[in-house]
């Protein structure tokens, strides 16, 4: 096996006195889909913007193909932060793609996606905007790239949101439940798109309700519950029985909505 | 400077809060008024609403205390300086007021009027239990902001006699010829005014029905 | 009642040359409230504890005392502790100062309407502080920030009068100075509810051009 | 409106006058009474007419509005006579000299009205003071650096923060500042400029001139029964010689 | 078969220029619960909103349990108004239980059931109260009556706007994807309270994108697409084969993401 894309050791994050997470080891192989499925607020969003490092996890270490992200331990064996270059340079091999797709609403389309490339890697606007068209054309939006967000379904707006981060031409894309805010059609659109990511090789976290993705797509699942990793496995071992009491009773609360009567 | 000139001062802001306070309470029911004539589809009702707001917000207050004053005895109307105060004081924040309030107005979402609807609310009852306190929480920040403003331009009714903390200040001020001694203490009584009323917005605000804790 | 507008055209010169006055002032001390209200907000929401709180103190102690008093001490109290300044930076230095006292709670209150997502979208994709500031946060609360903002540019256009206690030649001292010379208090009075009125509703009516501009530009109907 | 006022007050039995309080010696507020030599004299008008005096006080700029709306019946200003206003206003018999005087921070380098010569002094804006101190800037060598105020007060407050360094003003007020401020403000004597005379301000109308004639009537008889003098010793430590009435004013 | 609860008839329904809804001819059946289902943009809310009379439709009529809502065809065929007392009194008999739940924050939970009782039938405020307390006990909320709404979870919150509606006894319910802004384990909470409600005989209307739950509780299902009603019926006829092409599609995007894989 391959060096793992990203590695979390031991990690703890604590809001105030609450712990959202313990002691969490991960290992997100590369070139693969991970998901993370688990109950509503049980640390799946945190845990993934801890790997974003929107959030700085409170104890433990996350490496990025190797490299520290965030902190590190010195020769002391304490935690150390590293300095803001070193992060910005680590972070930027990770995509990350919200749940409320966080779109810039006084930007079009293309320039939600030219934007990065303009401000950050000083690419000539021209440039810039021709690259920009290609990410919207693979997400099939060439045509939308004149549009503000506002002018845009949420399915399309999804779909912006990817192509933004797939610009940067990160290594790892980060997806917190893609497809949550749309309706059934518009997500077709977007696990449409994450299926092609997945089928390129890309490496992927995602956060998903769509068992149906995850069981499809995934090539490993890990189930948190309370701020704690229950099970980590391929899809075969976590829905074959017997499972965890748990994991029993979250995925009945699915099977009875799901659609398995209707075929 | 003396405890007494100082107690002066402290006498004289009895008007000047008494006088914002009133003015205030009336403005803010007059706004009700003009914002609900704002959003009415009626040109009857919107176009003498949006041309008192322009005059009464673009129009001095000290202009305006001086015309209510002099002016209303030509008509017959031969107000007293409080009255005057009181008028120029209320129409004038009600002008800004109902600014604020159509914000807020507007911003009610739809959806908890058409349940309103739902469950058969008529018109005015839609307006006085669902839009107003909504509109109220919406813009109470604002309105105390306003509050305060109001406050302090109450200076300006000594033009129609009435000595509140700037004119008490400016009339010790000739008498002792010490005008920098007694504008700091006047300064400092209004900035203990104003921050009791952010405190008092602060707290209301947090008090109101259902504000998130 | 005695009326007569002769005074008026007998004046003329004066009174247009004290609304100029009025209105450099006015903009002068508006364009630099903004600026210094803006980077007093974002001092204040970057700068941790140890900047907030001695801003915020400044801040309110600008808010809660009248610009009357303000202007009284720092023009005829400043020479007793070293700060004689002339009238006109005196002028333009005290309403910008009170300016961005207000300035900086709006644009505070501009920072905290754009949701944090958009932000975290910026740095998940490497943008810089700044640059955040500018091209997401800056222009995502224009919206927001330009009624309340011309409210308060109609606020201290009437302030502006004060500056005559510190022999400003503003359009307030101008023209009651007229009254009294010929003891017109009437004509004065009326003039200067015109000229204030008509200044007042231009900036109304550019604050609510500016707003429809911003908002049909920025969210076209789908 | 055709009513008789002079009736009105007596079937009244009040008079209202309108001042500002920001004016010493005349009119000022010593520890939160109203006080001055206007108070005293219309005690004594109010006596002599047989009717209480009620007491009206605003800013100067509400005080003429205020006249005109009929809030009060005449002002206790008092204001210096000169033509033009005595083309919009009544004037009743002068109260006491209005002559021009110089008020230095103490030490100053001035010791002679003519020393103000190339000077920065202060003046009200607006005001019969202001042209005087104008043309008597005009006879001197060097033109003096005239500094115009919204009120005297703030000139007095402008001198104390050394913007400059005296102020010209009637001097009744100067003399009552120099007093109250001693060791910080000087009067420089001799006065100088026109002889003018302060009046109470009251209305042209018709009806109003029954009024007026009572009020002259009232001052003339108490300047010739000496209470004031007595007044004008009281509140300026001096007297004046008044003339009965001021036709023609030097200004 | 008994009268229809509601029926509709040449409906059509424009905004400006644009047919949102076109020719509907509907009949929901009393008692049962009749299931608008369809893609998104198709109509479903503006059709639900039509018989609430929240939008006046353009054309056609509605008439509820006989009497007809909003407008009538006077003696010489046309379509007039009718006056506000008697919209209100056919509208009274009907219950709308909205996506975003619209609880009024002001109001704690009591205050919100007990609301329209008070100062619309003018019953005292003790009895609103008493029967206030009655439909929150029935959807389980007895013990959150002193709550306001920002301190509900969601789910507890369209309870709480069901119970509100249900108040006021209704004979007719409408719902407008009442868990669509629920995540799906609150979803569970309330898809219990309404299928109770459907065991009691209530006569529903329920736009929704739970196709389980149309499935399993629904007596007639409707498909909606681009404005058109292009099929009703059973559920059974409806997920049986041969499908009509556009319905066969629409299904496909479930039975794609459903869970039927997973048992
Ligand atoms: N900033 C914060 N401060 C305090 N507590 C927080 C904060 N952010 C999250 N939490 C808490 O952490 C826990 C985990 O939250 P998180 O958002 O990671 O859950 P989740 O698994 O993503 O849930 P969902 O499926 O509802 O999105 C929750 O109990 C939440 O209340
Ligand atoms: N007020 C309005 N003005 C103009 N067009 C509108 C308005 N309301 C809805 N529409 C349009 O009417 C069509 C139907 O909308 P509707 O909300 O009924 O769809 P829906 O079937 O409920 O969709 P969804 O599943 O997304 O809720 C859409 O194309 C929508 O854009
Ligand atoms: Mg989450
Ligand atoms: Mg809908």
């Amino acid at each position: 096996m391959t060096l793992p894309a990203i590695s979390v050791r031991s990690l703890v994050k604590r809001f105030g006195t609450a712990t959202v997470l313990q002691d969490i080891d991960l290992d997100v192989p590369e070139g693969k889909v991970s998901c993370l499925i688990g109950p509503s607020g049980s640390g799946k969003s945190t845990l993934l913007r801890c790997l974003a490092f929107l959030e700085e996890a409170s104890e433990g270490m996350i490496t990025v193909n190797g490299e520290a992200l965030g902190f590190f331990e010195n020769a002391k064996g304490e935690r150390e932060r590293l300095p803001a270059g070193q992060i910005r340079a680590v972070r930027a091999q990770i995509g990350m793609v919200f749940q409320q797709f966080n779109l810039w609403p006084h930007m079009t389309a293309l320039g939600n996606v030219s934007e990065a490339l303009k401000t950050v890697h000083k690419v000539p606007k021209a440039e810039a905007e021709e690259r920009a068209m290609v990410q919207l054309a693979k997400v099939g939006l060439a045509n939308r790239a004149g549009h503000y967000p506002s002018q845009l379904s949420g399915g399309q707006q999804q779909r912006v949101a990817i192509a933004r981060a797939l610009a940067l031409s990160p290594k790892i894309m980060l997806f917190d439940e893609p497809t949550s805010a749309l309706d059934p059609e518009l997500t077709g659109e977007v696990l449409n798109v994450m299926r092609e990511l997945a089928a390129e090789g890309m490496t992927m976290v995602v956060v998903s309700h769509e068992i149906g993705f995850a069981a499809t797509v995934g090539h490993q699942i890990s189930f948190l519950d309370q701020g704690r990793l229950l099970f980590t496995g391929a899809p075969s071992e976590i829905f074959a029985k017997p499972r965890h009491p748990r994991l029993e009773q979250f995925l009945d609360t699915y099977l009875d909505r799901g659609a398995s009567m209707l075929a | 400077m003396s405890f007494k000139l100082f107690s002066l001062l402290v006498q004289a802001s009895v008007w000047t809060i008494g006088i914002s306070a009133i003015s205030i309470a009336i403005g803010f029911l007059i706004a009700l008024g003009l914002s609900a004539a704002l959003l009415s589809g009626k040109a009857l009702y919107r176009k003498p609403a949006e041309f008192f707001i322009s005059f009464f917000r673009g129009v001095p207050l000290l202009v305006q205390l001086l015309l209510i004053y002099n002016l209303l005895p030509f008509i017959g109307l031969n107000v007293p300086s409080i009255v005057a105060a009181i008028i120029g004081m209320s129409l004038c924040t009600a002008a800004y007021q109902a600014e604020n309030l159509r914000g807020g107005f507007e911003s009610v979402p739809k959806g908890l009027i058409e349940a309103a609807d739902m469950v058969g609310f008529s018109p005015r009852q839609v307006f006085v239990r669902v839009k107003v306190p909504i509109a109220l929480r919406l813009t109470f920040p604002a309105l105390v902001n306003e509050a305060i403003m109001i406050l302090k331009s109450s200076s300006l009714v000594s033009v129609v006699g009435i000595v509140e903390i700037t004119r008490m200040a400016q009339d010790l001020a000739s008498s002792t010829y010490m005008p920098i001694e007694i504008f700091s203490s006047a300064a400092l009584i209004y900035l203990v005014i104003c921050w009791a009323v952010a405190l008092a917005g602060r707290f209301g605000e947090r008090s109101l029905p259902g504000a998130a804790k | 009642m005695i009326f007569d507008p002769n005074v008026i055209l007998k004046h003329l010169p004066e009174i247009i040359s004290g609304t100029g006055v009025t209105l450099a002032l006015w903009i002068a001390g508006m364009l630099l409230g903004i600026l210094i209200g803006f980077i007093v907000a974002t001092l204040r929401r970057y700068g941790g504890r140890a900047v907030d709180l001695p801003l915020g103190f400044v801040v309110e102690v600008l808010r809660g005392t009248p610009f009357l008093i303000q202007i009284f001490l720092v023009y005829y109290g400043g020479p007793f502790v070293g700060l004689s300044l002339d009238p006109v930076p005196c002028g333009l230095l005290g309403l910008s100062v009170y300016a961005a006292a207000y300035y900086s709670e709006i644009f505070r209150a501009g920072y905290a309407s754009v949701p944090h997502g958009h932000v975290e979208a910026g740095e998940c994709l490497g943008l810089s502080r700044l640059q955040i500031i500018r091209r997401i946060l800056l222009p995502e609360m224009a919206l927001i920030v330009l009624p309340p903002s011309v409210n308060l540019a109609v606020i201290l256009l009437k302030e502006s009068a004060v500056l005559s206690i510190i022999t400003v030649p503003e359009l307030t001292t101008t023209v009651s100075a007229i009254g009294s010379q010929e003891y017109a208090f009437l004509e004065a009075i009326f003039l200067l509810a015109v000229i204030y009125w008509v200044i007042v509703e231009a900036a109304a009516r550019l604050g609510r051009l500016a707003e429809t501009r911003l908002s049909t530009f920025r969210f076209a109907a789908s | 409106h055709a009513e008789d006022v002079l009736a009105k007050v007596k079937a009244a039995g009040v008079l209202k006058v309108g001042t500002e309080t920001a004016f010493a010696p005349f009119d000022f507020i010593d520890a939160g009474a109203h006080v001055g030599l206007n108070v005293d004299l219309f005690d004594e008008v109010g006596k002599e007419l047989g009717v209480k005096i009620e007491w009206v006080t605003l800013p100067w700029e509400g005080v003429l509005p205020g006249l005109e709306a009929g809030k009060f019946e005449v002002v206790a200003g008092p204001a210096t006579i000169t033509k033009a206003r005595m083309e919009r206003y009544r004037f009743t018999a002068p109260i006491a000299e209005a002559t021009v005087a110089i008020l230095k921070k103490a030490g100053a380098p001035i010791s002679k009205p003519e020393d103000i010569a190339g000077k920065a002094v202060g003046v009200g804006k607006a005001t019969a003071q202001l042209a005087q101190l104008t043309e008597f800037s005009a006879t001197l060598p060097s033109k003096v650096d005239i500094r115009e105020y919204p009120a005297f007060n703030d000139a007095y407050a402008d001198m104390a923060a050394g913007r400059i360094v005296a102020v010209a003003n009637s001097l009744p007020n100067i003399a009552f500042v120099a007093k109250q401020r001693a060791g910080m403000f000087e009067v420089v004597l001799p006065p100088f400029g026109k002889k003018t005379y302060f009046g109470f301000v009251g209305r042209k109308d018709a009806d109003y001139a029954s009024l007026m004639d009572a009020i002259d009537a009232a001052l003339i008889k108490m300047k010739g029964d000496g209470r004031m003098g007595k007044l004008q010793d009281k509140w300026f430590g001096t007297k004046f010689d008044t003339p009965d009435a001021v036709k023609d004013p030097a200004i």
